[in-house]
């Protein structure tokens, strides 16, 4: 039964992996993002590792993917157009690495491990959490205080870089190409041509 | 491992529920579109642009600090359950965690990063 | 007959008892499909006892046509709800704008499987079953940003992100304040939780984090003083402005159960589930049901008595004073039960 | 029971996945989204290698990977909108700043 869930929720996962990459509009290819998180919470919990998936898509599922969504709502992008002469390079990529995924995984799921079934009972010390907060607090104690620097420097970075120099205008790029907008808008959408981006907006 | 199974099934079920309803209201609504029908809802006027317009920074900022604060609670999980054993080290350890976080906080009140109304 | 129905009893023990998987299997897919039921009934009666108390709070009657007491309005509704037109907007993403609607109720049903109704009553008891319920209210909040972006609509656009930046900020102070509970009950699992409160319940000794988690919840599912982005008077009807018909209706819904699974939470958390002084051990759930009333009681009468916040107000209420008030709730309960515990 | 070499060989595929995504896509976010992807492949290969071995040390390491994730996604992606803000565009074709 549960290696059946194992094969079903890895499926899920690697399906929606692939959509993730391959889908032209980026709202859709983050939704599948949060589906391929959720599947991979599923595997988690299979794992033993109950703590983890509730982390996980408490975090992934629920936080950054909300930010990734804002962004691309920010960014106001329509569906991604493929054009130019990278096409022909990049289906060839992505064709050997296509063989690449399909020999790996015959490769090594047919492969033998040294490492024996993972065990079925639960891990020792009382609930998963309960173990996870002792050894966290412990024995990895450093990296716990340093995750808070590393926290806060995100914090600042991120607020520093977003408000950054709005007070002052960004200076115009001389040739920067209106392509890009045109590329952005989906055809049928008339634009006026644009004021040279870097007015002060908001 | 076994209690997790009814989620599951919660999970399967649900969507199920919402998919056969959805399902069933498709066959029965009626489907008479027009164009003026299918146009998006502006209070009776004309719709004028695209809807996709540019929305602001802010709702970019809350998001950041939504996940970094978020991150904070997550380590705080397993600290609050693990409390008992971990004693007065793990209360001082949770406390430096917390400062250096409000250091962080009181510099986003500084920088008014959430304010609304404030012209950025 | 009672012989015929001795044996068949008799031979389901038997059979029980040598394949335990699949009975437990059987077990919790019945009571699952029992509390989706009841749930969806609940829901839709909530929905009309709202409609009652507030009009008698305006002074006139409420729903009284359809059946007695206007009892089968909601059935009237869903009816309706069913049978409605429906405008799909021209250029609207298809499959995200009917996702949306499901992605609103289908987190809020799940947070039924580790509610602990009674001793015995719940569907199932997970050792990180708190983490359950915040995990499914954070995968709320895309039911929201689809549903606005989706309907290609501006209003719907704007609203959407208001309400979800309003959602994930109080869904921030919502997962700090619970953590004051998990260290007086040292345990992420609902029943633990629920036991740990035998003798006072966490009110008692948390009742700023109570506070805060009502604030939180109205805020979590949208309702007054916290519904500025799909108030009437401001955005149209916000997120789901291009929705009619069923889509509609299951955003409706969805609303309605995130309260009721907000409410049950809070019993749970903070009032003691099932504890209750006189009724015997098995009739304890009456308890359950009866706090749960009251607290939904208060939503629907905050809805029709309290303003509307300004939606400056209302992010700064939710980042510059539940958050660092949460924080320091924590801090000051890990002090105080560091010092109470035995050494 | 689950044999240790099916959650590994997922992992490696979805780690695959990822690298395909950022050499083969040209905007910016789906770029990004990929690397998210390579991150929680490796995550994967931590709890599949924690959960064989019986120990925790796998799933602490998970969670600190999950706190520089967010880290590395909020200061990322707040250089893309910059980026955006300077060129109007996210492809990462045109963004060529370093050109002579």
């Amino acid at each position: 039964m549960i290696p059946a869930l194992f094969i079903g929720f890895s499926l899920l996962l690697l399906v929606s992996g692939l959509m993730v990459v391959l889908h032209k509009s980026p709202v859709t290819s983050a939704m599948f993002l949060v589906v391929a998180f959720c599947a991979l919470a599923g595997i988690y919990i299979l794992l033993h590792a109950e703590f983890i998936g509730m982390v996980q898509v408490i975090v992934y599922a629920g936080a950054i993917m909300v930010l990734f969504l804002f962004v691309i709502m920010y960014l106001n992008l329509g569906h991604d157009p493929e054009h130019g002469a990278t096409i022909l390079l990049r289906r060839l990529i992505g064709w050997i690495a296509g063989a690449l995924v399909v020999l790996q995984g015959a490769m090594l799921f047919a492969g033998r491990w040294a490492l024996g079934p993972t065990s079925t009972e639960a891990p020792p010390l009382g609930g998963n959490t309960q173990a996870l907060g002792q050894l966290l607090y412990s024995r990895f104690l450093f990296p716990f205080e340093i995750t808070s620097l590393v926290l806060l420097v995100a914090m600042v970075g991120a607020i520093v870089i977003s408000k950054g120099r709005s007070t002052r205008t960004p200076d115009p790029i001389p040739h920067a190409p209106h392509a890009g907008l045109q590329a952005v808008l989906r055809p049928g959408d008339t634009v006026t041509p644009p004021t040279p981006p870097g007015g002060g907006e908001a | 491992m076994r209690e997790y199974l009814p989620v599951l099934m919660f999970i399967i079920v649900g969507i199920g529920f919402a998919g056969v309803t959805l399902g069933v209201s498709q066959f029965i609504v009626p489907r008479r579109s027009s164009a003026k029908k299918m146009a998006p809802y502006e209070c009776g006027v004309e719709p004028v642009g695209t809807a996709r317009q540019r929305v602001e920074i802010k709702f970019y900022l809350v998001a950041v600090l939504f996940i970094l604060f978020d991150i904070e609670a997550v380590f705080l999980y397993p600290w609050a359950v693990a409390f008992r054993r971990l004693g007065l080290y793990g209360l001082i350890e949770m406390v430096l965690f917390v400062a250096v976080l409000l250091v962080g906080y009181l510099y986003l009140l500084q920088k008014k990063a959430l304010d609304w109304n404030s012209p950025s | 007959m009672k012989r015929l129905l001795a044996d068949a009893l008799q031979k389901y023990h038997v059979w029980a008892a040598e394949h335990p998987d699949p009975t437990f299997a059987i077990w919790a897919f019945i009571k699952i499909f029992i509390i989706l039921n009841v749930t969806l009934v609940v829901v839709s009666y909530l929905v009309w006892a709202e409609r009652k108390i507030c009009g008698r709070m305006q002074g006139r009657f409420g729903p009284n046509r359809v059946g007695w007491f206007g009892l089968l309005q909601p059935w009237a509704d869903v009816v309706k709800l069913f049978f409605k037109e429906e405008f799909v907007p021209g250029s609207a993403n298809k499959v995200l704008y009917s996702i949306a609607p499901a992605l609103a109720i289908v987190p809020a049903l799940i947070s039924f499987s580790i509610v602990p109704f009674g001793p015995g009553l719940h569907v199932t008891d997970l050792n990180v079953g708190l983490l359950l319920f915040l995990a499914m209210s954070s995968i709320g909040v895309y039911a929201v940003t689809l549903g606005g972006w989706a309907s290609n609509n501006k209003y719907a656009l704007i609203g959407g992100l208001r309400s979800s930046a309003q959602m994930i900020s109080y869904e921030l102070a919502m997962g700090i304040s619970t953590i004051g509970v998990l260290l007086l009950a040292g345990s992420l699992s609902m029943v633990d939780i629920v036991k740990a409160q035998e003798h006072t319940w966490f009110v008692a000794f948390q009742p700023v984090a109570f506070l805060m988690f009502m604030i939180t919840a109205f805020a979590e599912t949208n309702r007054t003083p916290f519904d500025l982005p799909e108030a009437e008077s401001e955005l149209v009807a916000g997120f789901h402005t291009e929705y009619s018909s069923m889509k509609f209706g299951l955003f409706f819904l969805g609303e309605y159960s995130n309260v009721i699974t907000i409410c049950s939470i809070a019993v749970t958390l903070f009032l003691g589930g099932w504890n209750g002084p006189w009724l015997p051990q098995s009739l304890k759930f009456l308890w359950f049901f009866a706090k749960l009333a009251v607290l939904v009681f208060v939503f629907v009468w905050a809805r029709w008595t309290l303003p509307r916040f300004r939606y400056d107000q209302l992010m700064d209420l939710g980042w510059k004073v539940l958050l660092p008030v949460s924080i320091a709730n924590v801090m000051l309960t890990a002090v105080v039960v560091y010092m109470r515990v035995p050494r | 029971m689950i044999p240790t070499a099916w959650p590994l060989a997922v992992s490696a595929v979805l780690f695959t996945i990822g690298i395909i995504g950022v050499l083969v896509r040209r905007n910016a976010i789906v770029i990004f989204m990929s690397v998210e992807l390579m991150l929680n492949a490796a995550n994967l290969a931590f709890v599949a290698f924690g959960d064989a071995l019986k120990t925790l040390d796998g799933q602490v390491f998970v969670f600190f990977v999950m706190a520089v994730a967010a880290a590395e996604v909020a200061v990322g992606l707040a250089i893309i909108v910059n980026l955006f803000r300077l060129r109007e565009s996210v492809f990462v074709d045109e963004i060529n700043l370093l050109k002579g």
